[in-house]
């Protein structure tokens, strides 16, 4: 049901766990209805340059939340909020159908992050 | 890599007897039985012998035997075929909610047309409340519907006690024992039950078959109409080969009954104990007393992580188990039977099932002993909510 | 003895390459394809593999194929999924009186339950009245169904023209294929029609299995409640070696149509120049103008002769052909077919059906012109009403 690429972002995820001082922390999803996903990245001049998902869901959740943040790495925040939750499903080169929505919490948690990374320094 | 099947509540291989008992009637008794030629009579009597198999696993006679092409079919049956018999007398129904979809369905298409449902609940370890069944029966119940064995969680419930409740009321009580028929002795005699229903691809016989038992003087439509198989009770040509199979399945199943039990049952709670001693935070789904649930059948949650994402790493080693029935895979929402038994949801989506089969061994359980802890440990590291 | 089997109608023997498609989901791969992990998985791609096989028979797309358990199942499910889902809007139903009885039983039993039923004549040929069937419309009518080929005759329906009457007055169109599909060329899109039922053991598959088009969009309630499997339109867990069976079945028949046209026509025309030339007193039952029934099919009354006794002095000397639908034997009625079509009811019940298949020979032919004469002539020499 899940292609490779899928597969090998779920067997071998990158950049999962959690960076200590993060600049910016993105949480989406509730535990009671659904699945979590909470990116953590440092940023430096406007780059994220490093980036870590945690994510409580099922493969395709597991996938899309490493596709995310390899997407992310290295962008400007201004590139990385244009990343969208199709861009990431496209980049996986697709998912089953009952399973597009896993995806949808990817992009959310990556642009959340960004938004707490920027709160945080306009206060 | 050394393929571990544990899914066998979803279904199970072929017995090789099975397979060897229907393959004549695949290559050269092709006749349609119904057919008074060489070729039709050829096949008519391997279906009555059959029939005589089934009913001998299910202490009841040839006569009340009625096939049909699956479990799911033999519930819409049993259910529709009751509420369209009996319209006359009364339009209400007693279920529990952690029946099969087979049966849950049907009884909220039957709610939409009319009927009144009473889903019954059940408590924390899955058990139904038999006082509150028995005051749920009104002067309009005509059927009560409870299954002998969960396909989720194993549980047991009490036919015996229903079928005494069913009778003091004369409420028809019909039982889905897709998952009990053939892993634990049934008497639906001296149970006191009108309908039971099981399913071929759960005993070793192929998909697309099964049967349904219909105690003798019951009032039943029938779902298909048409030709005058079964005696009028289930149109369309006999699937003969197949059945054929679920008759020598259910011989199989009734002469290998104890060893059968006592084998996936000391292997369950070798599995069972493994992990409760092994893995932090897990969660046992289902009655604690472990004599009320299937011998082959453990449903268990791992905190902090999602039951599919455990499976597809299970996969990755060769073990094959199951997240919530098969049935429900490719739908996004926890199981509705651990819902009802008021699990929380995170906990519901953390369950996986292991379902044991006769071919399984000490080495299988003691292979998924060991990779089973690193799985859950690496799951458990990219999880959100996971506290150590 | 050799075996001369003339009851293709009743069922087929399953093909060879069509045993060796489905042997290795009975033997190894026997996952459930609803699961996810390798055994799910091995499965899984099979089953759309033969959803588009059945599709490129029908000219249909695979996605508008529904896999069923057998033509009876079918029928009952386009006959009363559409009712049931188009309750609100009308309840006439519009059939015809030959019909096979998975839709004639299926029509009464909705006609007991409020349904409104006109069920067409035929004429002496077995033919319909086109415009007695548009007349029978009405804006309450919801359905019209009509076979593509009869089972006991071999008689065509004008499909193309009903559907375009059907078109004309936006009535939902379904038609029991069981007989024509994998005889002679079916375009469901062509012909306008909504709903096709197809059955796997009259062209080579197991019983047990078959099929139903269901156009895009048509509205139709399942027939079986309970899993998700067939995107919600039948539950129960797939028939998976059947199924492929069934689409390797379609794919031969697609192949070899021309073929087989060709072939048995040619010898059920032998047969019956050579019954009409030798034997007298001989009544066809059917549409005279060959081309209009079903290639394979021959029906025939010996006046005088009770079917069945023929019959079964054909099988003494090996020869397998049935009297009316395999269906009714076991019932003492005469043909409702033959009935319907006028026919007096000890000529009725004197007819005998040869329906050839792919692999009758010649000799086969041969055979029973040598055998039929005498056998004719000794019940006949019985027979208190024959007058030669
Ligand atoms: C015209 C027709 N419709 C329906 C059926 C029923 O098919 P099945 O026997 O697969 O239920 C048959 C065969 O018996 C048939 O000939
Ligand atoms: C308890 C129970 N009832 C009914 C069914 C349905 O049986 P089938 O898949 O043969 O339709 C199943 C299996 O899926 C089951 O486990
Ligand atoms: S994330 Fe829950 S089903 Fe995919
Ligand atoms: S005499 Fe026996 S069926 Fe007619």
């Amino acid at each position: 049901m899940y292609n490779e690429t899928v597969k090998d972002h779920f067997y071998h995820p990158r950049n999962a766990g959690e960076l200590e001082d993060a600049d910016g922390i993105g949480e989406v999803g509730d535990i009671n209805c659904g699945d979590i996903m909470r990116i953590t990245l440092r940023v430096e001049r406007d780059i994220i340059t490093a980036i870590r998902f945690k994510t409580f869901g099922c493969a395709a959740a597991i996938a899309t939340s490493s596709m995310v943040t390899e997407l992310a790495n290295g962008k400007t925040l201004q590139q990385a909020l244009r990343i969208s939750n199709a861009d990431v499903a496209a980049a996986l080169g697709g998912l089953p159908e009952e399973k597009l929505s896993c995806s949808n919490l990817a992009a959310d948690a990556l642009h959340a992050a960004i938004r707490d990374y920027r709160a945080r320094r306009s206060p | 890599m050394k393929q571990i099947y544990l899914d066998h509540n979803a279904t199970t291989p072929i017995h090789p007897e099975v397979l060897e008992a229907m393959l004549p009637f695949l290559r050269d008794h092709f006749g349609n039985p119904s057919s008074i030629h060489w070729a039709g009579r050829a096949v008519a009597g391997a279906i009555e012998q059959a029939r005589e198999q089934v009913a001998s696993l299910l202490g009841c006679r040839a006569a009340e035997i009625v096939f049909t092409s699956c479990g799911s079919e033999g519930d819409n049956l049993a259910i529709k075929g009751t509420v369209d018999a009996l319209r006359g007398q009364g339009n209400h129904i007693i279920t529990t909610e952690v029946e099969h979809p087979a049966v849950l369905e049907t009884c909220r298409y039957l709610q939409e047309r009319g009927c009144r449902v009473t889903f019954l609940p059940v408590d924390r370890r899955g058990a139904l409340d038999l006082e509150q069944l028995e005051s749920a029966i009104t002067d309009q119940t005509i059927l009560i519907s409870v299954m002998w064995g969960n396909n989720e969680t194993g549980n047991l419930f009490p036919l015996a006690e229903i079928g005494a409740i069913a009778a003091r009321h004369k409420v028809c009580l019909h039982s889905d024992a897709v998952q009990a028929a053939g892993k634990l002795a049934i008497d639906v005699r001296a149970a006191g039950i009108d309908l039971l229903v099981l399913s071929g691809h759960k005993i070793g016989a192929p998909k697309g078959v099964g049967a349904v038992y219909i105690k003798n003087g019951t009032r039943l439509s029938p779902l298909l109409h048409g030709g005058h198989q079964e005696r009028n009770r289930r149109a369309g040509t006999h699937n003969v080969a197949s059945i054929v199979a679920l008759g020598k399945a259910c011989e199989l199943a009734a002469a290998g009954l104890a060893t059968y039990r006592q084998q996936v049952r000391r292997l369950r709670d070798r599995l069972e104990d493994g992990i409760l001693a092994t893995i932090p935070q897990v969660h046992l789904n289902g009655h604690p007393d472990r004599d009320l649930r299937l011998a082959n059948t453990l449903n268990i949650s791992f905190a902090g992580i999602e039951g599919e994402s455990l499976l597809l790493n299970l996969d990755l080693h060769g073990i094959a188990a199951s997240s919530g029935s098969a049935c429900s895979s490719g739908s996004l929402d926890a199981s509705h039977v651990l819902r009802a038994m008021g699990l929380e949801s995170s906990l519901a989506r953390s369950s996986v099932r292991f379902s044991l089969g006769a071919e399984t061994t000490e080495e299988d359980i003691d292979h998924v002993l060991e990779v089973l802890p690193a799985s859950v440990q690496r799951l458990r590291e990219m999880s959100p909510v996971y506290k150590a």
